[in-house]
């Protein structure tokens, strides 16, 4: 191994063999091992996708039987939130930039970094293997007794996985919200911490305290179905519904999970190109918290119908509601970051508009599912489906592409071509109202979830959301493509392309191994952007990029 | 040995280190704190409903050997807390001897155990398909009301149902406590080599004081299980 | 069939809580359309007028944090939120409450099928007929797996559980034939367990009823000789006080269990001190009731408790403390 | 941090534990009606608390290790306490 200090090195050219990849501490070069897993199972779980709303194009089953579109949607919720989307942010953008933006080295427990994701991959060929011994067709949600009782597919395998990368969850967690606590920079406060920092430690909490109940709940079905245990069996006087409880204790506070990182990525970028400073930085920050708690008390939400107590109903519906004002405060937040700023569309900043948007509407449209007598028509209909959708595909996965491409320079050290950047945006943007909106109007209109055939009525807009996806398709490709591509052919982009504040832009592009040559002392609050600063270059045109940096 | 051949490179000193070790452990707790807590949480539910078939399945556990494991448990938190001590004040034979301890006592609780398991094999109270509260030879006093073979108007049959929920909890309990107890065993080892290594000092001693709080913890959730499961009436 | 309905947007209002489920929906779609819109016209406004390249002389903005604004956009969205959750709690808690003098049917889920009995006798599958103009109350229990009973047209859902009971209700407005689904995911024909709900004139109803099949006995009859089949009138006859709670009446009373607690003898309760007595026994009486899980099929469980509850009050019991 | 407690606490509190169970043991032995469970389980909080503040030294900790050890008890409260809301309006037929 060379010296990682030498002048010209970074983490990524430090060493080049196979070995020195697999058994990295590097909390960025963990981060990258997460992309490269985490878009794999994104290709996996949307491939499912395509399969099944080619199937849903006609009322009748025509492509696959009912058994193979069981399997294709559970394999698409199973791996989309669990394999993706709920590591996707902060396994990736916070691996690499929560210690960076801390002013630290490392994660507090590098080694433990890594073996969360080896764990993560034990979970995830688990899975994979479930679906390769046949499939699992029990839905995301793993509802007993179906899942513990009836079903005659590899639950326990796809359980199992479920539970695995679980445990990968609760150690990343562990570790950024020790290391947000013991390793930051001299000088930097809490309230100079970016929100990005704040979100993930609020994630952090979820993914603690939550993660473990879904892991026993989890191995209690296995048990079940593998030793003929008999918690859940409504034969031996089991309650279904504990299960749901359980289930839903966890799984409700993971929806946060999935949407506060994205929130994180989003208040980075807001203000870079509004060049401005965050507005009302304290409440952003509280209102993460303020997320992660309440998100803890609203988990019978899910439950409306389900046999819940009437009472337990509506104790569980005004809480909801109560989750729905920090959420507010964030979007009114980041849309007054654009008062009096100096905006410049980007490509980043295209996506974290996209995501306030659309994180709006789904937000909202949760408030229509928290109303206990309009969730008594819409629950388990396309209504849930949209809904959901718009706040994971349209808000969390625009976050994360919206991150992706800021930091792209960070990461790799080259810049990503503009022009193929909004072109996919706005390709994404579209195809994706196009898929989902039309779910709205179904499921109001009573078409139920989890169905491979349906009333001829509910055609038309079946097959415009098939055709949406299909748009949607092609703009998550191209991404992939031109994002690969600027590996050799991008330009290089130098430490700071956005001039952007916050401590990962004071060092080289790609950072050292140790990031910083000299531990930074924080002196400012974070975003002290200045709107008068109008003269920002343009990075194309940036002559002075240092040269050399990249591989 | 000097305090900085310990610091990581990423961390800039021990105390650093200390800190964010315990900090981490602590979390994992906390973590492990809501695993188990799953299932007390379907454990409460059921055993309101079914309070009768609770008891009823209680009976047939054995609070003597329950209360012993219990002591056993207790003596060997003790046993660790004290082997931190050692290792805190430099006491490398004190921390040998009471770590073995330690391991000697986790054992016992181990074999008991197992003990009871194969008695409930013996039974037929796995739960499951052969699971039957009427065949085996128990000891309970309470089988004569379990006896299925009088007319209907007489029988008092208990049923089975709940009961087989009972045990089902006392067995995913029980076997997760194990586990826990057996990596707990298995981490003491490798302290005990280290230790007999002199690894540990009044300057370094972060894992045995970890381990501590791993091992305590899982003392503390028998302490739970004891009363729960062994001692309904 | 159901093509000739075509395409729309909204369902149709066929039940007395469609519209005004419909009401708070429309609501809900103001408020949204408002903050939606809102949002997407502030952002692109501003995106526009302040836009990069643009250069003006701007001031800094004002301090970082206005506590006026923040507190405004906090109330405001709570206060809304709280209006619906007013308006949708008191709306569920009607839909959850079916009236006293709602005709009761008793609907069986397994996979993939619904099976109806009207108290008349008359059962069917996959279908219902519905009287409107009168409210109808489906107690629901599945065989299997959890499924769910959902007419669209009258907004309504509830679950359908294995080994209890669920109760939803329901009154037709307007007469039709409308979708009836399983929304809940319960195995490879899921997707199929749907079928008809037929709301009629009652006098179409009426009609309807009297076409049953000649040898149908009422769900009354049935119960009762099920009820001798499995002997349970050797212990629970007219004068068995002593031995065992006599079940004339005791229906929707508060019974007071051998261990202190109350419960309400609803459905549930009935359907469990039969198949599992040992649960809740009754103050008062020895614990001898033979357990019967296993022994009855759902659908004769219905029956039996049908039965029970059929059988005339018989005075001071059940309500006593 | 680096407290070291003396051996004499050890051994005091490792004494009241032992009593403890010999009084959790012989509470379960008589009939004390509705009033078992919540005995039983005050005298395993008493003894989990003691573990806890001496063994695992929280006693001696910073508050933020103290705000960490109560937090996962915390959450455990939140779940028991809605689940069994639920169930208890359930079984009372609400
Ligand atoms: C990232 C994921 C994510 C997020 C963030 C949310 C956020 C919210 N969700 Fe959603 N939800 C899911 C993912 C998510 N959900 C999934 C996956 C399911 C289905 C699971 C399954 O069954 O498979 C689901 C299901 C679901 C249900 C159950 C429906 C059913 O099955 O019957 C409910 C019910 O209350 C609900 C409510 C909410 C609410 C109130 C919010 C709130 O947090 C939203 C808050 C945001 C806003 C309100 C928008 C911003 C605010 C403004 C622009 C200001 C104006 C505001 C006001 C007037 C208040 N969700
Ligand atoms: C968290 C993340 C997440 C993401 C990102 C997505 C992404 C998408 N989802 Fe998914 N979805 C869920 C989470 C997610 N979903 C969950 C949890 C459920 C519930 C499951 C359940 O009920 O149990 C669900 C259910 C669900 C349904 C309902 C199924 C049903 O109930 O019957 C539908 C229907 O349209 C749908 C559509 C889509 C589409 C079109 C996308 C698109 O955004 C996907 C776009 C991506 C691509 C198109 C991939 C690009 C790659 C290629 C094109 C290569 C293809 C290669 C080959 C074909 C060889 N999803
Ligand atoms: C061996 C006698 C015996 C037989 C046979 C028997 N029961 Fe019972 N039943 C009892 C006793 C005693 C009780 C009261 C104690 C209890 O709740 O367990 C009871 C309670 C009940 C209750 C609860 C009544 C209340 O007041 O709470 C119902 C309902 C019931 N029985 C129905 C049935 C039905 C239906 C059958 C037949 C399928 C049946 N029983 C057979 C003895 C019997
Ligand atoms: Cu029955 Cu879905
Ligand atoms: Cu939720």
């Amino acid at each position: 191994m060379t010296n990682p200090s030498a002048p010209g090195r970074n983490y990524l050219n430090v060493d080049y063999r196979f070995r020195s990849w697999l058994w990295t501490t590097d909390h960025k070069r963990i981060a990258i091992l997460y992309m490269i897993s985490v878009t794999l199972f994104f290709l996996v779980g949307g491939a499912a996708a395509v399969l099944f709303r080619l199937e849903l194009m006609t009322p009748r089953g025509d492509l696959v039987i009912a058994e193979t579109f069981n399997k294709l949607f559970t394999l698409h919720g199973v791996v989309m939130v669990f394999f993706f989307l709920i590591p996707a942010i902060p396994t990736v953008l916070g691996n690499f930039l929560l210690p960076m933006m801390l002013g630290a080295r490392d994660l507090a427990f590098p080694r433990l970094n890594l073996a969360s994701w080896y764990i993560f991959m034990t979970g995830g060929l688990l899975a994979i293997g479930s679906i390769i011994a046949g499939g699992v067709d029990t839905g995301w949600t793993f509802y007993t007794p179906y899942s513990s009782t009836y079903s005659n597919t590899n639950v326990m395998l796809a359980a199992l996985g479920a539970f695995v990368a679980g445990f990968s969850s609760i150690l990343t967690g562990l570790n950024f919200i020790v290391t947000t606590h013991t390793m930051r920079a001299p000088g930097m406060t809490w309230f100079r911490l970016p929100i990005f920092v704040w979100s993930h430690y609020a994630t952090s909490i979820i993914m603690v305290l939550g993660t473990p109940v879904i892991a026993i709940t989890l191995l209690l079905v296995a048990l079940e179905r593998g030793l003929g245990f008999g918690i859940f069996d409504p034969k031996l006087g089991g309650d279904p519904i504990l299960f749901q409880h359980l289930f839903w204790f966890y799984s409700h506070p993971a929806v946060y999970i999935m949407v506060l990182p994205a929130m994180g990525v989003v208040t980075e970028i807001v203000p870079c190109f509004a060049r401005n400073r965050l507005f009302g930085y304290t409440f952003v920050a509280f209102a993460s918290l303020a997320i992660a708690v309440i998100s803890f008390f609203v988990w019978g939400h899910h439950l409306f119908v389900s046999g819940q107590s009437i009472y337990a109903g509506m104790i569980f519906s005004v809480l909801s509601m109560l989750v729905a004002v920090p959420s507010a405060v964030k979007v009114f937040n980041w849309t007054a970051t654009l008062y009096r700023g100096s905006v410049s569309l980007d490509t980043p900043m295209l996506y974290a508009l996209g995501f306030i948007g659309l994180f709006t509407l789904g937000g909202l449209t949760g408030l229509f599912l928290a109303t206990l007598a309009i969730d008594v028509h819409v629950h388990d209909t396309y209504f849930i489906i949209a809904h959901f959708h718009y706040i994971m595909v349209g808000g969390t996965v625009m976050g994360y592409l919206g991150g992706i491409h800021f930091w792209w320079p960070k990461i790799t050290g080259r810049i990503y071509p503009e022009w193929w950047g909004r072109l996919s945006a706005g390709i994404i943007f579209i195809g994706f109202n196009l898929t989902f909106f039309p779910q709205f109007v179904l499921g109001y209109l009573g078409m139920p979830r989890r169905v491979h055939e349906y009333v001829d009525e509910f055609q038309v807009l079946n097959v415009m959301s098939s055709a949406g996806a299909s748009i949607l398709g092609v703009g998550y490709l191209i991404p992939l493509a031109y994002l690969i591509w600027s590996l050799r052919y991008g330009p290089v982009a130098g430490p700071n392309p956005w001039r952007a504040t916050g401590l990962e832009w004071q060092t080289q592009s790609p950072p050292t191994t140790f990031n910083f040559e000299t531990t930074p002392v924080v002196t400012e609050p974070p975003y002290h952007y200045d709107p008068g600063d109008f003269q920002m270059e343009r990075i194309e045109q940036s002559p002075g990029a240092v040269q050399g940096t990249a591989r | 040995m000097t305090t900085e051949a310990h610091v990581a490179h990423h961390f800039d000193d021990a105390e650093q280190q200390y800190a964010a070790a315990n900090l981490g452990m602590w979390l994992f707790l906390a973590t492990e704190v809501l695993f188990f807590g799953g299932l007390f949480a379907g454990y409460a539910q059921y055993r309101y409903w079914y309070p009768t078939e609770f008891a009823a399945g209680s009976r047939r556990l054995d609070p003597t050997l329950g209360a012993i494991n219990t002591a056993v448990l207790l003596t060997s938190s003790l046993t660790m807390a004290l082997a931190v001590r050692a290792a805190q004040t430099n006491d490398r034979r004190g921390t040998v001897r009471l770590l073995a301890l330690t391991i000697v006592l986790g054992s016992v609780f181990l074999g008991v155990k197992a003990y009871e398991y194969y008695h409930k094999y013996d039974e037929n109270l796995i739960p499951g398909r052969s699971f039957s509260l009427s065949t085996g030879h128990g000891d309970s006093g309470d089988l004569t009301t379990l006896d299925s073979s009088r007319g209907v108007a007489e029988a008092r049959e208990i049923d089975e149902g709940p009961v087989q929920i009972f045990l089902s909890f006392y067995f995913a309990m029980t076997g997760l406590h194990a586990a826990h107890m057996v990596i707990g065993i298995g981490l003491l080892g490798a302290l005990l080599a280290a230790a007999r290594r002199g690894a540990f000092s009044s300057d370094y001693f972060t894992p045995v004081e970890m381990t501590g709080l791993y091992w305590h913890f899982v003392d503390i959730v028998w302490v739970f299980l004891f009363p729960l499961l062994y001692l309904i009436r | 069939m159901y093509m000739e309905e075509g395409f729309r947007l909204f369902p149709e209002q066929a039940s007395s809580v469609a519209p005004r489920v419909d009401a708070l929906y429309t609501f809900l779609l103001c408020v949204s359309g408002f903050f939606t819109v809102a949002i997407f016209v502030a952002i692109v406004y501003m995106a526009i007028k302040y836009r990069h390249g643009r250069p003006k002389d701007r001031p800094h903005p004002e301090p970082e944090q206005l506590w006026m604004l923040e507190i405004a956009w906090i109330v405001m969205p709570l206060a809304l939120t709280m209006v619906m959750f007013f308006w949708g709690a008191v709306l569920y808690f009607e839909i959850r409450t079916p009236p006293e003098d709602a005709i009761e049917l008793q609907v069986v889920g397994k996979q993939w099928m619904w099976k109806i009995y009207h108290p008349q006798g008359r059962s069917e599958i996959n279908e219902l007929h519905v009287p409107v103009g009168r409210p109808v109350r489906l107690r629901m229990i599945s065989e299997d797996v959890i499924h769910s009973f959902y007419v669209p047209a009258f907004r309504v859902k509830m679950d359908v559980l294995p080994g209890r009971y669920t109760t939803m209700w329901f009154e037709a407005t307007k007469p039709g034939e409308y979708h009836l689904f399983c929304a809940e995911y319960c195995g490879t024909e899921h997707a199929n367990m749907s079928g008809s709900v037929y709301a009629m004139t009652p006098a179409e109803y009426a009609e309807w009823l009297q076409g049953a099949p000649a040898e149908t006995e009422t769900a009354q009859t049935a119960g009762s000789k099920l009820f001798t089949q499995f002997r349970c009138h050797t212990c629970h006859h007219d004068d068995s006080e002593l031995r065992s709670p006599p079940l004339a009446g005791i229906f929707d009373k508060s019974i007071p269990l051998a261990d202190g607690r109350m419960v309400r003898a609803d459905d549930s309760y009935l359907r469990e001190s039969i198949v599992n007595p040992m649960a809740k026994v009754t103050a008062g009486f020895q614990p001898v009731m033979p357990a019967y899980q296993g022994q009855l099929t759902e659908e004769q469980l219905l029956l039996i408790i049908e039965y029970i509850k059929s059988l005339p009050p018989r005075g001071a019991r059940g309500d006593a403390s | 941090m680096h407290h070291v407690v003396e051996k004499k606490t050890y051994y005091i509190v490792s004494a009241w534990l032992m009593l403890l169970l010999v009084l959790t043991v012989a509470a379960a032995q008589r009939d004390l009606g509705a009033a078992n469970v919540p005995i039983a389980l005050a005298i395993a909080i008493a003894k989990a608390i003691l573990i806890v503040l001496f063994f695992m030294h929280v006693r001696y900790g910073s508050p933020l290790v103290r705000l960490f050890a109560a937090g996962g008890f915390f959450w455990l409260l939140i779940m028991l306490g809605f689940i069994l809301a639920d169930v208890q309006a359930r079984f009372s037929g609400w």
